[in-house]
C-alpha cells in the first residue's frame, strides 16, 4: 500500500443515472498496485454499478477513467477491458454451468490464447501447444485454489462456496493487472469465509494481484484490506485505512439504521 | 565393488545408470497428471538435497526427521541422509506434538524434512524445547512466505545450496556415498508398541537390503511393478515396500494428490504389487458393501449370487480341489459381470501380488479378496525384522496361517508358545534402549511376544499377542484377537474388544463403522445426531447382534473356542481413538489401557445389568478435552 | 390516391387478423413466458374442428363444442407439457411450443382429414363500396369482430377480478404465487383465452382461405408483428399488426413489381429486423438491463 | 461392465487431453470406421446407401453445423435449411457454371453459406432469445425468395437446378458406393475438425456465451467475433450438407427441399439427439432419417385398419412428441441417455 505510487485505476467524478434516479454521483476512486481495497456501503449504495462501470458492462453520463497510465474511453466493450487487464467476479453466481471445472477456469485465459481457427480445428501444432500451455497454468490455480477433485466435475452441480472458489480461479486464470470481487464471501459459513480470505491474502501477497472488492462482512473486510471507500446513495462518503473508516462518523450514521436493522 | 557391500546410496547410483531418463521411478499426482521422475531425476535430486544438507552442516550419523504425506521429495530426503552416512527417521504425519516431541528428543534429530505448512507448524512449535533441532526444511512453500524464522529452509532452497556446494566440492557426494558400510544404520523407526513410549528401531543397511532382496526373490518381483506408496511413511511396510524394494527391484512407485483422492489415483495407475493392514483391505470391503447395498436389487442379487460363486471355487482352489465344470462356467460369467468391474473400480485389476501384513487378518476377509482374483498373501513381519519373517507361497495359501518362514530365517516356537525368530531382517538394537534390546534380542532370536505354533503344513500360525492369550475360567482358551478380527469383518464393526481373561464368558465392545452404519440408517430413516445417538439406537443393536450371531456361528465351528462365543456386548458411545491413546497410530487396541478406562464398563458386561452409565474424557484434535455423559445399552447375544 | 388507399385500407383490415394471432402469443407469453409457436396451429385446430362439428350440428353448438376443444387443449398443455418444464430456460420452453405445434397439427387433421375444406358460416363477402373505396364486407365484419375482441380482452384484463390476477400472474410469478394464485391454473386459463383468439382467427382465416394446413402458417405471418410490437405487449401487438398488413400490402402493391413479386413472404420480416436493430425489444417491449 | 479402465494414467497433458482418453472408447471408434468404411459399403444395398446412409450423414452434419451454434453457443436458428440451400446452390453454381472442381466446389458450397449466415447473425449482436429465433426465420424466408425469384440464381428456370454428371479427378461419380463414399470422407473429416473445435477454446467461448453471456463478455469472450463464428462455422456446415445431399440424393437443387419444415427438422434432431453433443447430431439424424421408414413399415405391417389421416399424421405426431418428451424427461437428449449409460457401464456394479 504505497501511496506515492502512480493508481493502477483512477475514476474521476463518474456519474451515471437509471430512469431519473442517479446511481454514482461523481464519484472518484483510485486503485493503488499491490494493495487490496474494499468498497462497502448499504444496499442500493451502488457498489456492484461502480465495478460494472469499470468493466463496460455500463456507459456512465460523465467522469474520466484511467487504467494503468492512459485513459479509458467511457463506452467500451466489456471484453475490451478484459483484454486490458481487468478481471472480475460476480455478486450471484455466474459460472458456465454446463462446462466443467478446469474449462470455466480455461475460459478465464481466453484473452491470452491465440492460436488460429484452422489451427485448433485440426488440434495439431500450436493449438495443441497453447491447450497444453494453459493447461498447465490452469492447474497451478486448481492448485492454489485446493480444488483438485472437484477438477473434471460441472459447474453447475457444484456446491455453492465452491462455485465462488471456481469463480475466483477463472478470474485469476487471466492474470489481470486489477481483480474485481463481487461480494467473493456473500452467503458462505464461517470456515468457507476463511477459507476464501486465506486465497485472496494469497493472491495479493504471494502473486502480487491488485484487488478491489466489495464485501459485506466487516470483520473481513477490516481484516484484510489495506484501505477501504465507503459509498452510500451513490456518493462516496469516506475513504481510508480500516481505522480510520472505524472511526468516521459519517459511515457510523450511514450504517447505523442498517445495524439496528440486522445488517444486510 | 562387492555386491553384499553395497549401500542404497550405491544401489541407487546404479539404477540411475541402468535406468538413467528411460524408467519413471516415482510418480507423483500433481497438477491434474502423473508427474513422473525418472531414476537419473531420482539420483539428481538426492544429490542436490544431500550436498546442501552438508553445505548446512550435516555430518555422518546424524539424524534427520522426516514428516509428512508420501511425497518423492520425503523419499528424497531419505536417501540424501543415507548417502551423508546419516540416518532418516520418518515420524508418523498425524502424531501430535506429545509424540513427536519425544521422538524428536530422543532420536536427537538434527535436521527435520516437513512435507508442508502443516508440519512444519508442529515442528516449529516443539524447536524450542528442542535445541538439538537445527534446521527444518519444508518442501511445500504454500503458506509459508510470512515465516523469516532462519533455521526455517525451503526444500528448494537447500538444493540451490546443494548445486553450490556441489560445484565447490565435486568429489564430496561419491566421497560420502563411499564411505557407507553395510553395518552402518540405515533408518530407526520408531515402534508405537501397545505399551510405554516408543522404540527406536535401528536397521542396518545390509538387514533393509537383505530383507528387501528376500521379498523380491519370493515373489519374483521385476522392475515393472507398479506400486501405491500411500501408508505412514514412518511405518516400517513402506519403508520396506516403497523404499527398500522399489531400489533393490528398480520398479516405480506412485504418490496419491492426497490422501481423499488415493482411491481414485489407485484406480488410474492400477498397482501391479498391493502392500495394506487389515484395516484398509476392511475399508475396501466395506465401500463394496455400501456402494452394493445402494446398487439396484437386481444387481444386488446378482452380486452376491457371484460373491457366492466365487467363495466356493475359492474354498475349492485352496484345498487343491478341482473345480467342476458347471461352477467354472459360472466363475467365469462371475468374472465378466462382477469380479473383473469390481477388481477396476477397486484398482486391482492388474494386481499380481498382494500382501497384508501388521495384523491379522478375519478369514473371510481374506478369503473375499482371493475369490475375486485377487492373489491376496498374508505375511508376517515386525519393525524388529525390517517385516521379514514369514510369507504365503503361491499356491500354498491357508487363510488361518501366515505361510512358511522367509527363505534365510529360522523361526522357533518357545516352551511358553512364544514365536521367536532369527533372520537377514533381524535389527541392530533399540536405540538409545540397551535394557529393551536385551529383552527382545536372545542369542540372535528376536522375541516377537506373540503366541502361535507350527501347523503340520509347516506353516506358522499366530493365535495372539503372548501376554492376551489366556483361558476362561472354564478353561477355554480365550484369543481376543482371533474374536475381534471376526467381529471386524462385518462392515458395520470398526473395532471391537474381547474380554475373557479370567472370566466365565466372553463379553465384547463393539465400535460401529460410522460410515457404514450412518449409510445404513439413513436408507432405513432412522434418524440419528452423533455417533453416540446413531450406536444407540435399538435397530443399531439389532443389526450389530446379527453380526455377533454369526461370529458366535463360526466360533462354533472351532472345537477349541466354541465355548469361546460371545455373550453380552456393547457399543460404545465413542470411536476409539489414537489420539485417546485407546488404539496405536497402526489401529492396535491398547488392551491395558482400554482395560483401566472403561473398568465400569466391563464390569457391568459381567453383571446382569442392562445399561451402564458412561462418563468419558474425549480429547479433540486441537488437544482440548471434554467430558460426556452417556447411557449404553448392554445386550446378550444367543448362542450355538 | 384512393388506390392507394384501399390498399393501405385491405392491409389494415388484414392487420388486424395478424393483431389477432400476435395477440393469443403475447397473452401467453405474457403469463408464461412461452413463446407459443403452436398458436397458428392452433388456429388450424379450432378451423378443423368447427368444419368437424358443422358437419353433425347447428352453428353456435359447434362453436360450442369447438371451444370445448381448445379448452381441453389448453389445460392438457398447460398441465401435461409445461407444468414439468417450469422454471426451465426459455429456449427449451420455447422447443417445446415447437414440438406442440407439430403434435396439435397432427392430432387436428388425424381427426379431421388433411384435405382442405371450406368453412362458410353465413358471413356474406359483398364488396361494399364506400365513397370510391370498393372494401370486403367480409374483411370489415372480421375487422370489426376482431377489434371487438381486442377491445373485451381489454377490459377483461382491466376491469375484472380473473383478468387483474393474470395480469399479476404476468408480472411477477411468485408475488403471485406468493398471494395465492396459483400459477397453472392462471396459466390455463391464459391458454383458454388464447384458443379463444386462436379460434375466431381460425374462422376468419378459414372462411377465406379454406381450413387447410396453410392455416397454421399464418402463425409465421404474426411473428414480425410480435417483434414489432414487443413480445410482452398487448397494445403493441395490436399497433404493429396494423403497421404489418398495412406495410406488406403496400410493398407488394407498390415495391413488388420491381423486384420479381412475391414480397409479402418476407416484407414483414425485413421491416421487423430494420426496426429491431435501433430498438431491439420492439416498440412496447420492456428492455431488460443485464444485471450482473 | 465392459470398461476396464484400471492402469489407464497419464503422465503428459497431451494424453490426458487426447480427443478418447478412454481406452475402449478408442476401440469402439474404430470399430465405428470400420464399419463405416469398410462393412457397409460392401454389404449395404444400393438402396441403403443411396437413400439411408447418405442422407443420414449428410443431415448429421447439417444437424451439426446447428449443434455448434444452438447446442454450443446457445443462439437459436430456424432458418438452418436456408443456408443449407444456399450450400447446395452456389456448389452447383461454382461446378456446373464456373467448371471449378468437385471438391473446392462444394466447400465454396459451404462458404458462401457461411456468409450469408454471418450475414444473418448479424442480428444476434444486438438481439436475444426470440427476437433472434424470428430474425433467423427472417433468413429462411429472404433466402427462400431470393433462390426463387432471382433468374441468376438458377439460370432460368425458376428455383432449381439439375446436377450435371460429376467428375472427381477425372473419374465419373456415378454409382451410390463411389457418392458414399465422397460424402463419408468428408463428413468424417469434418466431424473430426468440428470435435476438436468444440474441445478447444472456440468451444469453451462458445459455451460461455450459451451459458451465462454477460460474465463471458466481462472475463473477455468477445461476443460479438464468436456469436459471428459460430453463425459462419455452423453455416458452413450446413452449407457442405445441402451441397452433399444435393450433389448425392436430389439430383437437382431445389428449393421445396430445404423449406422452413426442414429448419424444425434439423432443430428437433438436436433436442432429440442431443444440444451441445457431437453425437446427439449424429442419433438425431439417424432417429429422423429413419422414423418416416418405421412408422411406414409397422403401418403397413403390423395396422392394417389404421385410418388414412392418422397414417399420414403418425410422423408429425411423433415427432412433436418425441420433441416435447425429451425436452421433459431428458433435455440433453438421446446423447445424454448414451452418457448415462456409459458412466453406469464405467461404474459397474456399483451404482455410483
Amino acid at each position: 500500500m504505497s501511496q506515492k505510487t502512480e493508481p493502477i485505476l483512477q475514476m474521476e467524478a463518474i456519474e451515471i443515472s437509471f430512469g431519473g434516479l442517479k446511481a454514482l454521483d461523481k464519484v472518484s476512486l483510485q486503485v493503488y498496485p499491490g494493495e487490496i481495497m474494499a468498497i462497502i456501503g448499504p444496499n442500493g449504495a451502488g457498489k456492484t454499478t461502480l465495478l460494472n462501470v469499470i468493466n463496460g458492462v455500463y456507459t456512465p453520463d460523465n467522469g474520466r477513467i484511467f487504467f494503468d497510465g492512459k485513459e479509458r474511453p467511457l463506452k467500451i466493450k466489456p471484453h475490451h477491458v478484459a483484454a486490458m487487464g481487468i478481471s472480475r467476479t460476480f455478486q450471484n453466481l455466474a459460472l458456465f454451468k454446463g462446462m466443467d471445472t478446469w474449462s470455466n477456469i480455461m475460459v478465464g485465459r481466453t484473452k491470452k490464447m491465440h492460436a488460429g481457427f484452422f489451427s485448433q480445428g485440426i488440434y495439431w501444432g500450436m493449438s495443441q501447444k497453447e491447450e497444453i500451455e494453459h493447461r498447465e497454468a490452469v492447474e497451478g490455480i486448481i492448485d492454489f485454489l485446493e480444488i483438485e477433485n472437484i477438477r473434471k466435475q460441472p459447474a453447475g452441480m457444484l456446491p455453492y462456496g465452491l462455485q465462488k472458489r471456481v469463480e475466483l480461479g477463472r478470474a485469476l486464470a487471466s492474470e489481470p493487472k486489477l481483480l474485481l470481487l463481487d461480494e467473493p464471501m456473500a452467503g458462505m459459513n464461517l470456515e468457507e469465509k476463511e477459507d476464501i480470505a486465506r486465497f485472496i491474502l494469497d493472491a495479493n501477497e504471494e502473486i502480487g494481484y491488485t484487488i478491489a472488492l466489495i464485501e459485506h462482512d466487516m470483520g473481513v473486510v477490516m481484516d484484510i484490506c489495506d484501505r477501504i471507500v465507503v459509498l452510500d446513495f451513490g456518493n462516496k462518503i469516506a475513504e481510508g485505512t480500516p481505522d480510520e473508516i472505524k472511526s468516521n462518523p459519517k459511515v457510523i450514521k450511514a450504517y447505523l439504521g442498517e445495524a439496528e436493522g440486522g445488517g444486510e | 565393488m562387492n555386491e553384499s557391500d553395497k549401500t542404497f546410496p550405491h544401489i541407487l547410483l546404479d539404477n540411475a545408470q541402468k535406468y538413467g531418463d528411460r524408467r519413471p521411478a516415482i510418480r507423483e499426482k500433481g497438477y491434474g497428471i502423473w508427474q513422473s521422475f525418472t531414476w537419473q531425476d531420482y539420483l539428481d535430486q538426492v544429490k542436490d538435497l544431500a550436498l546442501g544438507l552438508a553445505s548446512l552442516g550435516f555430518q555422518r550419523g546424524d539424524k534427520m526427521a522426516i514428516i509428512g504425506d508420501n511425497r518423492p521429495h520425503l523419499y528424497w530426503g531419505m536417501a540424501a541422509s543415507q548417502c551423508l552416512g546419516g540416518v532418516p527417521v520418518p515420524l508418523y504425519q498425524d502424531a501430535i506434538e506429545k509424540e513427536l516431541y519425544y521422538i524428536l528428543d530422543h532420536s536427537e534429530a538434527k535436521f527435520a524434512l516437513a512435507e508442508d505448512q502443516e508440519q512444519s507448524d508442529k515442528l516449529l512449535a516443539l524447536k524450542k524445547e528442542i535445541p538439538r533441532l537445527e534446521y527444518i526444511i519444508y518442501n511445500d512453500p504454500k503458506g509459508m512466505r510470512n515465516y523469516d524464522e532462519p533455521f526455517l529452509l525451503r526444500y528448494s532452497h537447500v538444493q540451490e545450496l546443494g548445486r553450490k556446494f556441489g560445484k565447490e566440492n565435486p568429489d564430496y557426494f561419491m566421497n560420502e556415498i563411499n564411505k557407507g558400510r553395510p553395518d552402518d544404520v540405515a533408518i530407526i523407526c520408531y515402534t508405537s508398541g501397545t505399551t510405554g513410549n516408543p522404540k527406536g528401531v535401528m536397521l542396518l543397511q545390509e538387514a533393509v537390503i537383505e530383507a528387501a532382496k528376500g521379498f523380491t526373490g519370493f515373489d519374483g518381483l521385476t522392475e515393472d511393478e507398479e506400486i501405491m506408496a500411500y501408508l505412514p511413511m514412518a511405518w516400517i511396510g513402506d519403508h520396506a515396500f516403497c523404499y527398500a524394494q522399489a531400489l533393490v527391484t528398480g520398479y516405480t512407485i506412485n504418490c496419491p494428490e492426497k490422501t481423499s483422492t488415493v482411491v481414485h489415483d489407485t484406480r488410474e495407475i492400477g498397482p501391479t504389487y498391493v502392500f495394506a493392514p487389515p484395516r484398509i483391505w476392511e475399508n475396501w470391503l466395506t465401500q463394496v458393501m455400501i456402494k452394493m447395498e445402494d446398487a439396484a436389487w437386481i444387481k444386488r442379487k446378482m452380486f452376491h449370487f457371484f460373491m457366492n460363486v466365487a467363495g466356493k471355487v475359492e474354498k475349492l482352489r485352496m484345498g487343491h480341489a478341482s473345480v467342476p465344470v458347471g461352477l467354472n462356467v459360472l466363475y467365469q460369467l462371475g468374472r465378466f459381470l462382477v469380479y473383473g468391474p469390481l477388481l477396476d473400480n477397486l484398482g486391482m485389476r492388474r494386481v499380481r501380488v498382494a500382501y497384508t501384513a501388521g495384523e491379522a487378518i478375519g478369514p473371510e476377509l481374506f478369503e473375499f479378496f482371493r475369490s475375486l482374483g485377487v492373489n491376496l498373501k498374508q505375511l508376517y513381519g515386525m519393525t524388529e525384522s525390517m517385516a521379514y519373517i514369514s510369507l504365503q507361497k503361491d499356491g500354498d495359501i491357508d487363510p488361518e496361517t501366515v505361510g512358511t518362514p522367509a527363505p534365510g530365517v529360522d523361526i522357533k516356537i518357545t516352551d511358553r508358545g512364544e514365536v521367536t525368530y532369527k533372520g537377514p531382517g533381524n535389527f541392530a538394537g533399540y536405540y538409545k534402549n540397551p535394557e529393551a534390546t536385551k529383552e527382545t534380542l536372545i542369542d540372535g532370536y528376536i522375541q516377537s511376544g506373540d503366541a502361535g505354533y507350527i501347523t503340520e503344513r509347516g506353516h506358522l500360525k499366530i493365535i495372539d499377542r503372548a501376554k492376551d492369550v489366556s483361558k476362561l475360567t472354564n478353561g477355554t482358551l480365550f484369543a481376543p484377537k482371533y474374536i475381534e478380527n471376526k467381529l471386524k469383518f462385518s462392515p458395520f464393526i470398526k473395532e471391537a474388544v474381547a474380554h475373557g481373561m479370567n472370566m466365565d464368558y466372553v463379553a465384547a465392545f463393539i465400535d460401529i463403522d460410522y460410515g457404514a452404519v450412518g449409510n445404513w440408517a439413513e436408507r432405513r430413516h432412522i434418524a440419528y445426531t452423533s455417533y453416540t445417538d446413531l450406536a444407540q439406537k435399538p435397530e443399531v443393536y439389532d443389526l450389530i447382534n446379527n453380526e455377533i450371531l454369526r461370529v458366535n456361528k463360526s466360533l462354533s465351528q472351532d472345537n477349541q473356542l466354541k465355548e469361546a462365543q460371545i455373550k453380552r456386548f456393547l457399543l460404545l458411545h465413542k470411536e476409539l481413538d489414537p489420539d485417546d491413546g485407546e488404539i496405536t497410530r497402526t489401529r492396535k487396541v491398547r488392551r491395558g489401557f482400554v482395560a483401566e478406562k472403561y473398568g465400569a464398563l466391563i464390569d457391568a458386561l459381567y453383571t446382569s445389568q442392562e445399561s451402564v452409565e458412561v462418563d468419558a474424557t474425549v480429547t479433540y484434535e486441537d488437544g482440548r478435552t471434554a467430558t460426556m455423559k452417556a447411557n449404553l445399552k448392554i445386550e446378550n447375544a444367543e448362542n450355538f | 390516391m384512393n388506390f392507394f388507399f384501399e390498399v393501405l385500407i385491405t392491409g389494415l383490415l388484414v392487420g388486424i387478423m395478424y393483431s389477432l394471432v400476435a395477440l393469443g402469443f403475447a397473452l401467453i407469453y405474457k403469463a408464461s413466458d412461452v413463446f407459443n409457436f403452436a398458436q397458428g396451429d392452433m388456429s388450424l385446430l379450432a378451423g378443423l374442428a368447427l368444419v368437424g362439428f358443422l358437419t353433425i350440428m347447428p352453428l353456435w353448438l359447434a362453436l360450442v363444442c369447438t371451444i370445448a376443444v381448445m379448452t381441453l387443449l389448453a389445460y392438457a398443455t398447460v398441465f401435461i407439457i409445461f407444468r414439468p418444464l417450469v422454471a426451465r430456460p426459455p429456449l427449451i420452453l420455447f422447443m417445446a411450443a415447437i414440438g406442440l405445434a407439430f403434435l396439435v397439427q397432427g392430432i387436428g387433421q388425424s381427426i379431421w382429414g388433411t384435405d382442405a375444406k371450406g368453412l362458410n358460416i353465413g358471413i356474406p363477402d359483398n364488396p361494399i363500396i364506400l365513397g370510391e373505396l370498393f372494401l370486403s364486407s367480409f374483411d370489415l365484419i372480421f375487422g370489426v369482430v376482431a377489434a371487438a375482441l381486442v377491445g373485451g380482452l381489454v377490459l377483461f384484463f382491466q376491469k375484472t377480478r380473473t383478468g387483474r390476477a393474470l395480469r399479476a400472474v404476468a408480472d411477477d410469478h411468485e408475488a403471485a404465487l406468493s398471494v395465492g394464485i396459483p400459477l397453472l391454473n392462471a396459466w390455463a386459463v391464459t391458454w383458454v383465452i388464447a384458443g379463444i383468439v386462436a379460434t375466431v382467427a381460425g374462422i376468419a382465416w378459414g372462411s377465406r382461405l379454406g381450413v387447410q394446413f396453410s392455416l397454421s402458417l399464418i402463425a409465421l405471418k404474426a411473428l414480425p408483428v410480435l417483434i414489432l410490437g414487443g413480445i410482452d405487449s398487448i397494445p403493441g401487438a395490436i399497433l404493429a399488426g396494423l403497421v404489418v398488413g398495412a406495410g406488406e400490402n403496400l410493398a407488394e402493391v407498390f415495391i413488388g413489381p420491381y423486384v420479381g413479386g412475391g414480397i409479402q413472404t418476407f416484407f414483414p420480416y425485413l421491416m421487423a429486423l430494420l426496426f429491431l436493430w435501433f430498438r431491439p425489444y420492439g416498440m412496447f417491449g420492456k428492455e431488460i438491463i443485464d444485471r450482473v | 461392465m465392459l470398461y476396464r479402465e484400471c492402469g489407464n494414467f497419464k503422465d503428459n497433458y497431451a494424453k490426458d487431453m487426447a480427443i478418447f482418453p478412454i481406452p475402449l472408447d478408442r476401440w469402439g471408434l474404430g470399430i465405428m470406421l470400420v464399419f463405416a468404411f469398410l462393412v457397409i459399403p460392401f454389404t449395404a444395398s444400393d438402396y441403403w446407401l443411396s437413400s439411408i446412409m447418405i442422407p443420414f450423414y449428410c443431415f448429421s452434419l447439417a444437424a451439426l453445423g446447428l449443434n455448434f451454434l444452438t447446442g454450443y453457443a446457445g443462439q437459436v436458428s430456424l432458418g438452418h435449411a436456408a443456408f443449407m440451400a444456399v450450400g447446395a446452390y452456389s456448389s452447383l453454381i461454382l461446378y456446373g457454371r464456373y467448371g471449378i472442381p468437385l471438391v473446392p466446389s462444394i466447400l465454396g458450397g459451404g462458404i458462401v453459406s457461411a456468409i450469408v449466415g454471418s450475414i444473418f447473425g448479424i442480428p444476434s449482436l444486438r438481439i436475444k432469445g426470440f427476437y433472434l429465433a424470428v430474425s433467423t426465420l427472417a433468413a429462411q424466408f429472404i433466402i427462400e425468395w431470393v433462390l426463387t425469384h432471382w433468374k441468376w440464381v438458377s439460370g432460368g428456370v425458376f428455383g432449381t437446378i439439375d446436377v450435371p454428371n460429376l467428375y472427381i479427378f477425372g473419374a465419373l461419380l456415378d454409382t451410390p458406393l463411389k457418392k458414399y463414399y465422397l460424402v463419408l470422407c468428408i463428413v468424417a473429416l469434418m466431424i473430426t475438425f468440428g470435435k476438436n473445435l468444440v474441445r478447444g477454446q472456440l468451444g469453451r467461448n462458445w459455451m460461455a456465451i450459451r451459458d451465462m453471456d454477460v460474465a463471458a463478455e466481462i472475463i473477455g469472450v468477445s461476443l460479438f467475433r464468436y456469436k459471428l463464428i459460430a453463425f459462419a462455422v455452423s453455416s458452413f456446415y450446413a452449407g457442405v450438407a445441402g451441397a452433399l445431399i444435393t450433389i448425392t440424393y436430389y439430383g437437382a437443387a431445389n428449393i421445396e427441399e430445404f423449406n422452413l419444415f426442414l429448419s424444425f427438422h434439423l432443430l428437433g434432431m438436436i433436442i432429440i439427439g442431443g444440444m451441445g453433443t457431437i453425437l446427439g447430431s449424429f442419433l438425431g439424424a439417424g432417429f429422423m432419417v429413419l422414423l418416416p421408414i418405421f412408422i411406414n413399415q409397422s403401418m403397413l405391417t403390423f395396422m392394417e385398419r389404421v385410418p388414412s389421416n392418422l397414417r399420414a399424421n403418425s410422423e408429425a405426431i411423433v415427432f412433436g412428441g418425441l420433441i416435447v418428451f425429451f425436452l421433459i424427461v431428458e433435455p440433453y437428449g438421446m446423447a445424454r441417455l448414451w452418457h448415462t449409460i456409459k458412466e453406469k457401464m464405467r461404474l459397474w456394479p456399483f451404482p455410483y
